[in-house]
């Protein structure tokens, strides 16, 4: 296949998604409404400060003794203060004041702290070690009372004040940029910049700064809010801004000597210092969110329901089959628009004791169909439509309660990453035995013993002792088999195994796949088995299911599928695997890659990326099926594929 | 062009109070290869057997601990001003697609780096020759304005590979290059190397778990395993006739597509033992493998076995063949 | 408002562990001040004379003279029973009999002469104040002398602060001296039971030899440096007794309290720049002039100290050479002050004004009427207690640091004179210096009297200073439980202080 | 367990003395001298010689830090500068104070925020979530000790259920001691619970979308026991961090809350010691501020280690 052709490909589906990182920063960003309105306020609030006095009807050092600590009235909206003065131009006046003084900190922080963090994080050795010590220690010094003792030096002054401030803020950048540093410096693109001969200059500059620039921006405006509480608080004991100055703080400080006469006069000032201050957070909330490479925003809670059932009838289907699959939809809620299908109209069964491999490559909608199985999508999305059947019951429309009777007792299941699957908090009998305990009913000394057994059983070499153990004192392949020892601890009918062996070297992985394999043999159970690797499938399977972009493309008997694949994508997926065999030219290859949900074309989803494709591919193609047992989503199904291999 | 002899990579690790408890962790122990013009070698091992510190110790983004390194003749670690040059012939890709591009640079930037690097080209040159890369690796011209983020894992591998021949290099390491890709991009990527590989000379140390993959993309092939090379010869040669215990393990541990030939496979696995990976803070004295041998004698449990030749051009390391 | 207190109170109990709270009726009769002054160091040598002195130093040691604002702040009999003037620079004093300290020694006149003599020896802030003695001399058991290098009629009243005041000669070299006083007062100081800087308790002495203390209460002191804190303190019962600042007064009348006044220290801009180095204008006494009359000083004193001041143009409260005629001298007249200006050809002036924070409102004010005859005064914060230093330097043209209201000789030498502390600019006053130094070396006390009538008429209007108020010092008091409470100087005196009889004896 | 305490205790003593040594040679620059204050102004310059012989001024810095650090370790901090209390008294007898509002702002934050942290995170998007983002938002934006004064004003001086002043030792009447930092506590512990509730509630979503919670749940785990069991653990382990740094925001705004109920704590003979020049006492305050917040973080250190198995087992 030609370069050019390939040009072609990748521009049929650009992009991983519909939106660019500034389109996407924005939105997120604009989503946030308190996070727009606290940036519109911060916004005004320099200009109230650098403007608000010409549009202010009382002169904030006008004094009137008549009129001293007076209440709000429509002369003075906010009313007086201890000289008559009006709070409201008081406050106007102030706001100036705590804005310079946070600025001044804030940058004195980020002047002092970000270059040093930066360059400690990425050099590292000796000077990271001691920069490090002594940040530590600056740490461990109480923040205020460094303050106090810097004014202590200094003399106690607004410009003093912040110097303090200023010192001990500069830690948190310095530990941000440093940490930050150290994150960046062991991306693959700094090796990159390395090998193509990027200086050390360019690679802090070009490479490491642009990329920590979101949390220093962050840090930035959480820093503003710590430093005007700070400065309220330094004020009010009188160690920072000095009357006449006004500032929030000297305000609330003066309002407190008033209190007895006059509680209203501490109102406005803290109301002030509240709402800055609050703006600030929000801001830097919405920042961090936008800034996120992950939506952290709530998803929008998803109606347990189904619309419209199709096959509202119970279909025993199989009766040899543990769990029939009928028509299967999820849907996924979308932050905005409409609920994206990622599985569409999926139908198998497991027949009892055998083995089903589901195959296809990430983000064909395998893993999805197997957590709809179990109940466990999660919260955005919902089975839409179709029926589960397992040992003759419906899954989708049972209870939390009654599913959990069902998960882990009659369905077990084993996941890709076994290190992170399972607790790091608990040792491994304990989380054998709560499943035991749970369903079994037994107590929690007999279910232990039955949990070291489990593990003898799964091979664990000295099991006794390495029960008490905690997860990530065992190897990822010992620990996929403790995986195996939970899920196959009540005996299940069903053993679900989503690429349980992935994440595995290959020669554990056959290790893996063996002990599934006797175990099968041992207990009679079932196994739905989620795999990429027609290898695997062809190890383990009696049956096959091939997913492409959330349908069934093909399934039948594993021998049929994988010796004589009719779906041109399983033709092709066998053909591109590379083989222990000689070698030939060039690997065979399916041009393109799965396009992601949003983007899955009408009719034939495969049709864009199939070198037989044709009009009539448009349009929506049923499962044919040409032999008895032999299912294909093609309409080329009746004869067999050629040309790809 | 490229040899390496007895490279040894050690990295220091402290334990316990003050790190009093020290000690060497020997991610690679010796090991010994060459490479030639417009030739493939494939490094294959497991997790922990050093092939991608081999890799990281050629591009000097490790320490090396002894052993020479030669690049044209010129000792590698020797290079101190002259360091760009030698940038400029070893190029590297690597395995992670996400954590492979700079997030916050455009293509063009990501791309022509190294081209204002080495050659000081800006601007509408700089751009011009980029639009020239992005095309030999099947990308578009419009491509260059956009952010890493915008392109899935296979595109941003082509890109990587694009900034990687940028310079013109004479070897490209490619560390797991193609592991985190789907199938059908993975054959993609694979075919775009070879051609990049015929039409511009150049040479691979292609480096991947996957003995499959690896046998499809190198001329020669070594086989790690716990920073030390058990077997090295032609591609062909190791992988269908392999002689060393453990590469007949790793080959028969790859699944095959075909159930009828891979059921006879697993009937044969299945009487293996069950072993476990030995870790490389702590690794078996003797033949490293012999843990997990199953022709093990006693003479693997004490003694290391040196790498010799048993074929024309392949070496093994095993106290077994003769 | 009543449901929901009602409503509180028992969750409040139940925070307190289920038990009534603390009930602080048991110790009602013991005598509970919550003043703002810290104990700085019961050493009377090494203290100065200021309200850590009369807050606590006077509980535990008796003066060889004592003083109250009822005799006017004139010696009266302490521990010496009379004293007379033997010359010009000798003057003897005869002791009472019969006094004890503390630890069981007795007080006599060989005990007097070895604390003058401690106190001549160490290096401390009473050096200046006996600087004029020569020396001393014990006549008998209870009479000894005190010789002076000069005539200085002010030994006296410096004998009744901290210089007068006895230890017990076997304490002189105990290193905690300063924080276990070994005194012959009517009070015993509890250092067991007192935390420093918080709560400091004093026993009363059994067969103390004189009148003080005649309810026998112990005696609490609380610490809080903040006189809103105070406030809390006393209308939640935890005082009976708090010394508190103008803002205060009202709320605590408020709420049933007594309270006591008395006009102590007097605030205003002093002049240091006479001459005019840095503000040319200030060389005019009818620019200086014109600043007294274009301040509203009971408007000042109504709104800013709640009328708990008195507006005043003069230092003088009513100790020597007082003259009331000088309390209304500047009349608020802003017109006259525009006047005067003219006249004097100012027509803008601007300077600045060092300021301590917490004097700020006074001088917010003042800036604000200052502005109203064109004179821009910049006011400036510096440092608390560094106001001091600042009047010894040429950095502002001003000063507004604030004097006790009485003691006129110790002022000159201060203030005004031509060698003055606080004179930087040694701005020459011939007429005052001459007026200071026949009253200051002159036993005659009406001579002296007539002297500083004079020497205040030329501060007051040649506008040495501007005068602006005196500010009162404020006692608020249970008065169901206290009687006889007397505001001195800063401090009510608690010597003759009751507690009333059957009110919560245990 | 002994093991991790130890080292982590043996780790702590090159800090503490970067720690002493930055306290003492920052408080070394005080402009001023100690003994224009003891001496006052009219002293000869012998006098002042000798003094400065006597109080050891004249030796050069370094040796002037090692006495002080040879004394510090004896458990003798120093006088003050005015008078012979002991820095190590002074300090003793105001840390109660300030240690009592930081220990009862800590209980309020922890009492109010972490369960609702864990409701939110929980019912994560629902009203609950929230109402309970929202005024925790605006709990963190609250000056502690203007709620101090919005507290006092009904609380203590209308209807006088609490004293508005005043400390009680919890020795001598606990009761009492509990009426005394009540206000004070629950002013320093909005913000507490503020930043605690959104702590918690960040680590309940973060754990909840772990694969282990997962897994618990394919195990068929009721949700209650997937909750308190496999996800409360987990969040504790972040949460004892968070905690740990609190304690340093807490002390510090104890200082400022102290103030407005006219409490003699730490902050009062910090603030006193700066306006005087105490030199010796603010040396020792900032010292035993730097250890309380060392203690804490030791404890944090070692309640990390116990609850994360990470830590304990290597």
């Amino acid at each position: 296949m030609s370069i050019v052709r390939l040009v072609d490909d990748v521009a049929t589906y650009d992009d991983v998604s519909p939106l660019t990182a500034q389109q996407r920063f924005t939105r997120t960003f604009l989503q946030h409404r308190l996070s727009v309105i606290s940036a519109a306020y911060l916004l005004l609030l320099p200009m109230v400060a650098l403007f608000g006095e010409y549009f202010l009807v009382h002169d904030p050092i006008e004094v009137d003794l008549a009129h001293v600590l007076e209440g709000p009235s429509a002369e003075h909206l906010l009313g007086t203060d201890h000289l008559g003065r009006s709070t409201l131009s008081r406050l106007v006046v102030a706001t100036g004041v705590a804005l310079k003084a946070a600025a001044l900190a804030v940058g004195i922080a980020i002047v002092l702290g970000a270059p040093l963090g930066l360059l400690s994080g990425y050099f590292g050795g000796w000077w990271d070690r001691t920069a490090m010590r002594i940040v530590e220690a600056i740490i461990a010094l109480p923040g205020l009372l460094v303050a106090i003792a810097i004014l202590a030096i200094l003399g106690p002054s607004l410009t003093n004040a912040m110097i303090a401030l200023g010192l001990a803020i500069s830690t948190a950048f310095f530990r941000l940029m440093r940490g930050a540093a150290i994150e960046v410096k062991e991306e693959l693109y700094i090796d990159a910049a390395r090998v193509s001969g990027a200086s050390t200059l360019r690679i802090v500059f070009r490479h490491v700064l642009p990329n920590v620039t979101g949390p220093l921006t962050v840090q930035t405006t959480l820093a503003f809010s710590q430093v005007l509480l700070a400065e309220a608080g330094l004020s009010f004991i009188g160690l920072g801004v000095q009357p006449p100055e006004a500032s929030w703080g000297v305000m609330l400080s003066v309002a407190q000597n008033y209190i007895y006469q006059h509680p209203f006069m501490a109102v406005p000032p803290g109301i002030m210092i509240m709402l800055t201050v609050l703006a600030f957070n929000l801001f830097g909330d919405g920042l961090r969110d936008a800034l996120a490479r992950v939506d952290t925003s709530p998803p929008a809670p998803v109606r347990k329901t189904k619309t419209g059932r199709t096959s509202s009838t119970p279909n025993e289907g199989n009766r040899t089959s543990v769990l029939s699959i009928e028509n299967l939809h999820v849907q996924f809620r979308q932050p905005a628009g409409e609920d994206l299908e990622v599985v569409t109209d999926v139908s198998f069964s497991v027949p009892a004791g055998r083995t089903v491999g589901l195959v296809g490559e990430s983000g064909c909608g395998k893993s999805v169909t197997a957590m709809a199985i179990m109940g466990l999508l999660p919260d955005n999305g919902h089975a839409s439509d179709g029926v589960i059947y397992f040992a003759g019951r419906e899954l989708t429309s049972l209870s939390e309660t009654a599913l959990n009777q069902i998960r882990g007792e009659e369905i077990g299941m084993i996941f890709q990453g076994p290190m992170s699957s399972l607790n790091p908090a608990f040792t491994v009998k304990n989380q054998i035995a709560e499943t035991i305990c749970r369903h079994k009913g037994i107590t929690w000394r007999d279910a232990e013993k039955r949990a070291i057994a489990l593990l003898e059983r799964v091979g664990i070499p000295d099991a006794n002792a390495r029960a008490n153990d905690y997860p990530h004192q065992f190897s990822g392949g010992m620990a996929q088999r403790v995986m195996i020892a939970i899920a196959l601890s009540c005996e299940p009918r069903l053993l679900i195994a989503d690429e349980p062996t992935t994440a595995l070297d290959v020669t554990i992985q056959g290790q893996v796949l063996d002990l599934l394999t006797s175990l099968q043999q041992e207990r009679g159970m079932s196994i739905l088995l989620i795999t990429h690797d027609l290898g695997v499938v062809a190890d383990m399977c009696d049956e096959a299911v091939v997913m492409y972009a959330g349908q069934v493309v093909e399934q039948g008997p594993v021998n049929d599928v994988l010796l004589e694949a009719r779906h041109p994508y399983t033709a092709g997926l066998l053909a591109s695997m590379p083989r222990n065999e000689v070698r030939s030219g060039k690997l065979p290859q399916i041009p393109g890659r799965v396009p992601p949900a949003w983007a899955w074309p009408a009719g034939c989803r495969f049709h864009p990326r199939c070198p037989h494709a044709t009009e009539r591919c448009k349009l929506p193609i049923d499962l044919q099926q040409p032999d008895p047992h032999h299912q294909v989503r093609c309409i080329l199904a009746g004869k067999p594929p050629g040309g790809n291999h | 062009m490229l040899t390496v002899e007895d490279l040894r990579v050690y990295f220091h690790v402290k334990r316990g109070l003050m790190g009093r408890r020290s000690y060497d962790v020997r991610a690679v122990d010796g090991v010994s290869f060459g490479l030639a013009h417009g030739q493939t070698l494939g490094l294959v091992g497991e997790s922990g057997s050093g092939k991608s510190t081999i890799g990281r110790a050629l591009l000097r983004l490790v320490g090396i601990h002894s052993g020479t390194i030669q690049l044209n003749g010129t000792d590698v670690r020797e290079l101190r001003g002259r360091m760009l040059d030698f940038r400029r012939d070893l190029q590297a890709i690597f395995q992670d697609p996400y954590s492979l591009l700079n997030p916050s640079m455009i293509v063009a930037d990501i791309v022509g780096e190294p081209l204002t690097i080495h050659y000081g080209l800006k601007g509408r040159q700089r751009d011009e020759r980029v639009a020239q890369l992005l095309d030999q690796v099947g990308l578009a011209t419009y491509h260059m304005e956009r952010y890493p983020s915008e392109f899935s894992g296979g595109q941003r591998q082509r890109i990587a590979v694009a900034r990687a021949i940028a310079l013109e290099p004479q070897i490209i390491i490619c560390d797991e290059a193609i592991s985190a890709l789907d199938v059908s991009t993975q054959s993609q990527v694979i075919n775009l190397l070879k051609e990049l590989q015929e039409r511009l000379g150049l040479a691979y140390l292609f480096i991947a778990h996957d003995l499959a993959v690896v046998r499809h993309i190198s001329d020669q092939i070594a086989v790690l395993y716990l920073g030390r090379i058990m077997e090295m010869g032609p591609a062909e040669l190791i992988c269908s006739a392999p002689r060393h215990p453990y590469t007949q393990l790793l080959i028969s541990a790859i699944p095959v597509a075909d159930p009828i030939e891979q059921k006879k496979r697993k009937a044969a696995r299945s009487q293996l033992p069950p072993s476990e990976l030995p870790s490389a803070t702590n690794p078996p004295d003797g033949c490293p493998f012999h843990t997990r041998c199953p022709q093990a004698v006693s003479r693997c449990r004490n003694e290391v076995p040196l790498p010799r030749q048993v074929r024309p051009g392949e070496i093994v390391a095993c106290h077994l063949i003769d | 408002m009543l449901p929901l207190r009602s409503l509180l109170l028992p969750l409040a109990m139940l925070l307190a562990g289920c038990s009534p709270p603390h009930n602080p009726q048991i110790d009602e009769h013991v005598i509970k001040l919550a003043t703002g002054t810290p104990l700085q160091t019961f050493d009377p040598h090494l203290a100065d004379s200021g309200s850590s002195f009369s807050t606590y130093l006077t509980l535990v040691y008796d003066g060889l003279v004592e003083a109250n604002p009822d005799s006017h702040w004139r010696p009266l009999p302490g521990l010496a029973r009379t004293w007379r003037w033997l010359n010009e620079t000798t003057i003897e004093f005869e002791l009472i009999q019969g006094v004890t300290f503390t630890d069981g020694a007795p007080f006599d006149a060989n005990v007097a002469k070895a604390n003058i003599d401690r106190m001549l020896k160490l290096a401390g802030p009473r050096v200046n104040t006996v600087a004029t003695i020569k020396e001393t001399e014990v006549i008998d058991n209870f009479t000894f002398r005190i010789h002076l290098h000069r005539t200085d009629p002010t030994l006296l009243g410096n004998l009744t602060g901290p210089t007068g005041m006895m230890i017990s000669p076997a304490a002189f070299e105990d290193e905690s001296l300063d924080l276990r006083p070994v005194g012959s007062g009517p009070w015993r100081y509890d250092a067991a039971n007192s935390t420093l800087g918080d709560v400091h308790r004093f026993v009363p002495r059994e067969n103390y030899h004189g009148d003080a203390n005649p309810s026998g209460a112990p005696l609490q002191i609380h610490v809080l440096e903040n006189a809103r804190a105070r406030l809390n303190a006393l209308i939640s019962g935890q005082v009976n007794i708090a010394i508190l600042s103008a803002v205060e007064a009202g709320p605590a009348k408020d709420r049933g309290f007594a309270i006591q006044r008395r006009a102590n220290r007097w605030y205003g801009i002093t002049y240091l720049d006479r001459r005019g180095e840095l503000v040319p204008e200030l060389a005019d006494p009818r620019v200086r002039r014109a600043i007294g009359f274009a301040i509203d000083r009971k408007a000042i004193t109504d709104a800013v100290f709640f009328g708990y001041a008195k507006p005043t143009g003069q230092p003088m409260f009513d100790d020597l050479g007082q003259d009331p005629e000088l309390d209304t001298y500047y009349r608020y007249d802003p017109d006259h002050a525009r006047r005067l200006l003219q006249s004097a050809g100012v027509e803008r002036l601007s300077f600045v004004v060092p300021i301590i924070s917490t004097d700020s409102p006074l001088y917010e004010a003042v800036q604000h009427y200052l502005r109203q005859v064109g004179i821009d005064i910049r006011l400036e914060v510096v440092e608390r207690g560094s106001l001091g230093a600042l009047a010894r330097t040429r950095t502002y043209p001003v000063n507004t640091l604030t004097y006790p209201t009485f003691g006129p000789d110790s002022r000159h030498p201060a203030i005004w004179g031509t060698n003055a502390v606080f004179n930087p600019f040694n701005v020459h006053g011939p007429r005052i210096d001459a007026l200071a130094e026949e009253a200051g070396t002159s036993l005659d006390e009406a001579l002296r009297a007539r002297n500083y009538r004079d020497y205040y008429h030329i501060i007051v209007k040649d506008a040495y200073s501007t005068v602006i108020l005196q500010l009162e010092d404020l006692v608020a008091y249970d008065a169901d439980v206290l009687d006889k409470v007397r505001i001195g100087y800063v401090t009510p005196i608690l010597r003759h202080m009751t507690v009333k009889q059957g009110v919560g004896s245990p | 367990m002994t093991k991790l305490i130890v080292s982590r205790i043996a780790g702590l003593v090159p800090m503490l003395l970067v720690v002493s040594f930055l306290t003492f040679g920052m408080l070394h620059m005080v402009p001023g001298d100690v003994r224009d204050r003891i001496l006052g102004t009219e002293a000869t310059a012998a006098q002042y010689e000798a003094l400065g012989e006597k109080l050891g001024l004249n030796d050069p810095f370094l040796v002037q830090y090692g006495r002080w650090l040879w004394r510090a370790l004896q458990g003798d901090l120093g006088t003050s500068a005015y008078n012979s209390r002991k820095v190590t008294d002074a300090v003793m007898d105001t840390l109660p104070v300030t240690l009592s509002l930081t220990i009862g702002g800590m209980f309020i934050g922890i009492v109010i925020g972490v369960p609702s942290g864990i409701l939110a995170g929980l019912n994560r998007g629902s009203t609950i979530d929230r109402v309970a983002v929202l005024i925790a938002t605006v709990g963190q934006a609250l000056p502690n000790f203007w709620v101090a004064m919005l507290l006092i004003v009904p609380l203590a001086l209308w209807w006088r259920i609490f004293p508005a002043t005043g400390f009680v030792s919890p020795l001598e009447n606990f009761s009492g001691w509990i009426m005394s930092i009540a206000l004070a506590s629950t002013a320093l512990g909005t913000s507490a619970s503020a930043a605690l509730a959104r702590q918690t509630r960040g680590a309940i979503i973060d754990v909840l979308q772990r694969d282990y919670i997962r897994t618990a749940r394919a195990k068929g785990l009721p949700r209650r026991l997937v909750t308190f069991k496999h996800a409360l653990k987990n969040a504790a382990i972040p949460l004892i961090t968070t905690i740990g740094f609190q304690v340093n925001g807490l002390l510090g705004g104890a200082l400022i809350v102290e103030q407005v109920f006219g409490l003699n704590g730490f902050g009062n003979l910090a603030i006193e010691s700066v306006r005087t020049q105490n030199i010796p006492m603010m040396q020792g305050v900032v010292i035993m501020g730097a250890l309380v917040i060392v203690a804490v973080n030791l404890v944090v250190d070692i309640m990390y280690g116990y609850v994360n198995p990470k830590v304990r087992t290597s």
